[in-house]
């Protein structure tokens, strides 16, 4: 897998409107630098991030995904992040049986007052996926 | 290799590769209803115009390139050459990407299919037009046709019929037809509103009323299944013979000639056999899977 | 006169073939049976080799292909087909199999040529293998077909012990023999061989399906929901027998677009899915029974309405590989309406 | 009780339940048409439960059915398919009032691709297969052989937990212990997961280059009750209808992530595939991680909340940041 160092990963961050996205938002606005690598899908809940979207990032040809929600016991509706978390858990050790590098799917709890930890995650994933080299799980060629 | 070089394409054994759209352009876009628009679309080939042929009642496979194809009936009328039209309802994944399409788009186009409505049969007959919402789009070329050869046909009668008056397709057209002394034209919705103050109905029940006269006529009938499926028995009623009442069918087709298997009725294709067919032809079937 | 080639010598025959054309043989891989590019291995499966689970139809109408790509540019859209064809030599089709193409030639070629099979089809040779080892599934002897016989091969091959026999039934087949190496004339002794060879395989076909009206059996039975609904109750739906069906050819078309390239694929579809016959706003085939009987009535109704050819060669396949053991020739054999003419 | 007897049990039982108009349907197995196969019975006649059968070749689980049929159903259950019918009474999709179960305790269902296998010929070609305790006994050729069990059973067999059904209205025979051998059943994943992440994809990648979209993987699934499938989808459009290996692949994988906590690990997926596409080898392993993850075993507590509905407090938060 030769790639030249300039090459940058890229990942869709699912993030919660009610925390997480907030979250990103004050990093923004309060100029902690977070990487572009990052690209932002609003989501109603982290308890909405269907797996199916994080395989069809995938097959889009992005790097990573992130799924970020609030803190256990700070959801908008209650139970929604608790829900999230059975299904991601169970989505990223499957994916890894499968043989998808689990850096690849990565989740954290940011809440809107977390400009500095949205920043902190986005700089780690971002590194750990520039390691883990290009996503190249669906091309054509074997 | 670009598909314009012949030579590469007659390396088949036959003509050409049917399956090969025609690039076509979008020239206009007119809204209908809410949720129904009309193209008007040329050959971005220009020449390829004057060689097409094609029939009323006839329809083409139309695609956005990356979504897919879907058929449509041509809903102009071929005697009048300065245009080409379909008309569609948005109701899945490809009728709603052409409805974000904007004048100028460029999509595929291949046909004309099918075997159009049979004009020797309907000349010197009268003829009785019932259409169901926009079930009057391969009516409306039929129509077209018709009144563009209006002395080689008897009596006229036009029994459309949509949900409520917003869902009424071509007013412009019915406009036309209203204004016609030799069209007895008759429009009538199911719900009316404030504003209606024409005829609130059925179309199988208002055709019951209307009751033109099965002598010498030809009943030709588009709309949902559901209107065939009682518009038949009425004009039956009114005295019609199965070989009397015409109608253009719509199933899911996706080769539009005769292979892909999905559309047929027995061992009848809806694209080869049809679209049209006599009631004479499709009776056994008609209740049962349509 | 006929040929004979040693067994030994089939693989320095298709070596030989391998040269002028993309040469196909029954193959094992993942423990699945189909036909694969000949690449020199040993010719072991003329020992286990009865029939494939996949067929060879699949060289002629593969389960997806390309029908043209297509790209955009600052002019619009460029549309682009695939290269053409090879040359292609199916070895060991059964006659089951062979007939089946000659059952699909007709929708391929009627009122529209269809360019992507007949291509194909024009330029591939069919060497027909005689089955000597049935599956008990197989009724190919009551559609009138010989397990060891076809006349829709250019060679047909019969097993005579360690030899087969050759016969050329087609001009391209006698071609074909006139410059391959490895063959000597057949004697009468083979010849006879052969014929014991034929008259046992046909005896070991056992399945029976009584075809004699059974287009008007249909046709009087056709709106009998009750009987359609009990013979439908077990199926699951799935796509097993038709896709797997060397007559079977109904394809869906459908769009990949990655960034700016496109293409355009046809992949086979099947009337037992309830999205196959789905519009947006209705769906004349929702329920099961009326899927199954349209498969049903297709192949044994329609088809012969149409062509004059029951769209079935018995190969047996549906009933072998069906997950619930649904069996057409059951079905049939129930019919209500059992007029006789 | 021998066979017979406990055949002989089933069909009264059967008969009483129709003619007493407590149930409906009867569905059960009955000879198939082939060598070694059963077929599922599905009646409302009672003429025809003279046609039900035990023997060890009922392999379908017949929980498949209880979603399309309407009324009463008394369904014949093996250990495995009970636990699905107790999955589709959590789910709601199929009310337990509504349902006899008829348990058959069950000793294994012999796999006949590991018969034709071993024996080196197709299943039609052999002569007799019978059970004989823990020998399988195959007449070929005028010849016998014996073979243990453990190794023509199906892999999911060698695991069972349950092999009589805990939730039933009638039981036809006595009980039978569970004696699940995992090592011999996880043969196959264990040694799937000695390989690298890439060298895993790429064994997918190639499996799964075979797969036909027949869908009876989906179809034969009890658990796979939508109507309708993310993969007929058209707006958006997920997958394409097209087989390519990449689809193919991505639509196993929801399809095992949507069935966590439903799935039994009745192994009707693998058998039913064509191309021998090893996808017990997927949902063993979604089945394992659910045990491991949240203790939970799909079908065992009918009282139970269905999975992805529930939650603990404090559970699999290791990797969240």
């Amino acid at each position: 897998m030769a790639q030249d160092s300039e090459w940058e990963p890229k990942l869709v961050g699912f993030l919660c409107r009610w925390c997480s996205y907030a979250g990103a938002d004050l990093a923004g606005t309060s100029r902690k630098k977070y990487p572009a690598n990052i690209g932002i899908i609003k989501v109603p809940c982290s308890g909405r991030v269907d797996p199916l979207f994080i395989l069809k990032a995938l097959r889009l040809g992005f790097d990573g995904v992130l799924v970020s929600g609030c803190h256990p016991g700070e959801c908008h509706y209650q139970t929604g992040n608790y829900r999230a978390r059975r299904k991601i858990a169970l989505t990223k050790k499957f994916l890894e049986y499968m043989g998808i590098d689990p850096r690849r799917l990565q989740a954290s709890w940011i809440s809107a007052s977390e400009g500095g930890k949205f920043t902190e995650v986005t700089t780690q994933v971002t590194k750990e996926l520039k390691e883990a080299g290009p996503n190249e799980l669906f091309a054509d060629d074997k | 290799m670009p598909v314009s070089d012949i030579s590469y394409r007659k390396r088949f054994l036959t003509k050409d590769n049917v399956y090969l759209p025609h690039l076509v352009m979008i020239e206009k876009i007119i809204d209908e209803t809410p949720d129904t628009r009309t193209f008007h679309f040329n050959f971005k080939d220009k020449g390829l115009r004057e060689e097409f042929p094609f029939k009323s009642g006839q329809f083409g496979e139309y695609s956005i390139f990356g979504i897919g194809e879907a058929p449509f009936c041509i809903s102009s009328s071929p005697t009048r050459y300065d245009r080409l039209e379909f008309t569609v309802r948005r109701v899945g994944s490809l009728t709603n990407a052409l409805h974000r399409l904007s004048v100028g788009a460029e999509i595929g186009f291949r046909g004309p299919y099918g075997n159009g409505f049979p004009l020797d049969l309907l000349e010197d007959k009268n003829l009785v037009f019932v259409a169901g919402g926009i079930g009057l789009a391969p009516l409306r070329s039929l129509i077209w046709n018709v009144i563009d050869n209006r002395d080689k046909y008897k009596n006229i009668d036009i029994i459309y019929g949509v949900r409520s008056p917003a869902d009424l397709c071509f007013k412009y057209d019915l406009k036309n037809w209203d204004k016609d002394k030799s069209i007895n034209m008759v429009t009538t919705v199911d719900k009316g509103d404030k504003t209606w103050k024409g005829r609130v109905g059925f179309v199988p029940q208002v055709l019951e009323e209307v009751a033109p006269s099965a002598d010498n006529a030809v009943a030709i009938a588009c709309g949902p299944p559901i209107m065939i499926r009682f518009t038949f028995p009425v004009l039956a009623k009114l005295g019609f013979t199965p070989e009397q009442m015409i109608t253009t069918l719509e199933k899911r087709m996706k080769c539009g000639i005769g292979k892909c298997g999905r559309c047929n009725i027995g061992n009848l294709y809806v694209c080869r056999d049809g679209p049209v067919f006599t009631y004479a032809q499709i009776k056994d079937f008609i209740s049962d899977e349509y | 006169m006929n040929q004979k080639i040693s067994k030994k010598d089939i693989s320095k025959l298709l070596d030989e073939l391998g040269k002028e054309f993309k040469v196909f043989s029954p193959s094992r891989e993942s423990g699945v049976t189909t036909f694969a590019e000949w690449d020199g291995r040993d010719s072991s499966f003329l020992e286990w080799y009865r029939n494939t689970v996949i067929s060879p139809k699949a060289q002629l109408q593969p389960l997806y292909e390309k029908m043209f790509s297509f790209h955009k540019d600052k002019e619009g859209y460029h549309l682009e087909l695939p290269p053409p064809t090879d040359k292609k030599l199916i070895f060991g089709i059964r006659p089951c199999d062979a007939k089946a193409l000659t059952i699909i030639d007709k929708t391929f070629q009627d009122t529209y040529q269809d360019p992507y099979y007949l291509d194909k089809r024009k330029n591939t040779l069919l060497v027909g293998l005689g089955c000597t080892n049935p599956y008990d599934s197989c009724f190919c002897t009551s559609l009138g077909l010989s397990p060891t016989q076809s006349s829709d091969v250019d060679l047909m091959l019969t097993d005579i012990g360690d030899e087969f026999l050759i016969e050329a039934v087609t001009d391209r087949g006698i071609k074909l023999i006139k410059k391959t190496s490895y063959l000597k004339e057949a004697t009468k002794t083979d010849e006879a061989k052969a014929e014991e060879a034929r008259r046992q395989a046909s005896s070991k076909v056992t399945r029976r399906l009584d075809t004699e009206d059974l287009a008007k059996r249909l046709l009087s039975s056709f709106d009998d929901q009750d009987f359609w609904e009990k013979v439908s109750n077990k199926c699951i739906s799935c796509g097993i027998c038709t896709l797997l069906c060397p007559t079977c050819y109904c394809f869906d078309i459908s769009d990949e677009l990655v960034k700016k390239e496109g293409s355009r694929f046809r992949s086979g579809d099947s009337c037992a899915f309830p999205v196959y016959t789905k519009m947006p706003m209705e769906n004349p085939r929702l329920e099961k029974w009326r899927r199954v009987r349209q498969k049903v009535c297709h192949k044994y109704e329609f088809y012969p309405m149409s062509f004059e050819v029951i769209a079935c060669s018995g190969c047996g396949r549906c009933i072998r590989l069906c997950p619930v053991n649904w069996d057409i020739t059951q079905i049939l054999a129930s019919l209500p309406v059992k007029v006789k003419a | 009780m021998t066979n017979r007897e406990a055949e002989q049990r089933l069909r009264d039982e059967a008969k009483s339940l129709l003619e007493s108009a407590k149930v409906d349907y009867i569905v059960g197995f009955a000879d198939g048409s082939l060598k070694f196969h059963t077929t599922p019975l599905i009646t409302r006649n009672k003429d025809d439960v003279d046609h039900l059968v035990i023997n060890p070749f009922m392999a379908s689980n017949l929980a498949k059915f209880l979603t399309e049929l309407e009324g009463r159903v008394g369904i014949v259950a093996k250990g495995c398919d009970s636990r699905s019918i107790v999955s589709l009474v959590q789910d709601n999709k199929v009310s337990r009032e509504k349902v006899v179960i008829v348990g058959i305790p069950c000793r294994g269902m012999i796999n006949l691709s590991k018969i034709e296998q071993l024996a080196g010929k197709e299943s039609d070609e052999i002569d007799d297969i019978t059970r004989q305790g823990d020998k399988v006994v195959v007449k070929l050729d005028g010849s016998e052989k014996e073979i243990p069990v453990k190794e023509v059973l199906f892999d999911h067999c060698l695991a069972c937990e349950l092999p009589t059904p805990k939730e039933y209205d009638l039981l036809i025979d006595e009980p039978i212990p569970a004696t699940p051998d995992e090592e011999a059943s996880q043969a196959k994943i264990n040694k799937l997961e000695e390989l690298s992440h890439h060298e895993r994809w790429r064994f997918w990648q190639n499996e799964f280059s075979r797969c036909i979209r027949c869908y009876a993987c989906r179809n034969v699934c009890p658990a796979c009750y939508c109507q309708r499938c993310f993969v007929e989808e058209a707006e958006p459009q997920w997958i394409l209808s097209i087989p390519k290996w990449q689809d193919n692949l991505i639509f196993q994988i929801i399809r095992n992530i949507h069935l966590a906590g439903r799935c039994t690990d009745c192994g009707e997926c693998e058998r039913a595939c064509p191309v021998n596409i090893p996808l017990r080898s997927l949902s063993k392993e979604m089945y394992d991680l659910v045990g491991e993850l949240f203790r939970f075993k799909s079908g065992m507590e009918i009282d139970a909340a269905p999975l992805l509905t529930h939650y603990e407090l404090e559970e699999a938060e290791d990797f969240f940041r």
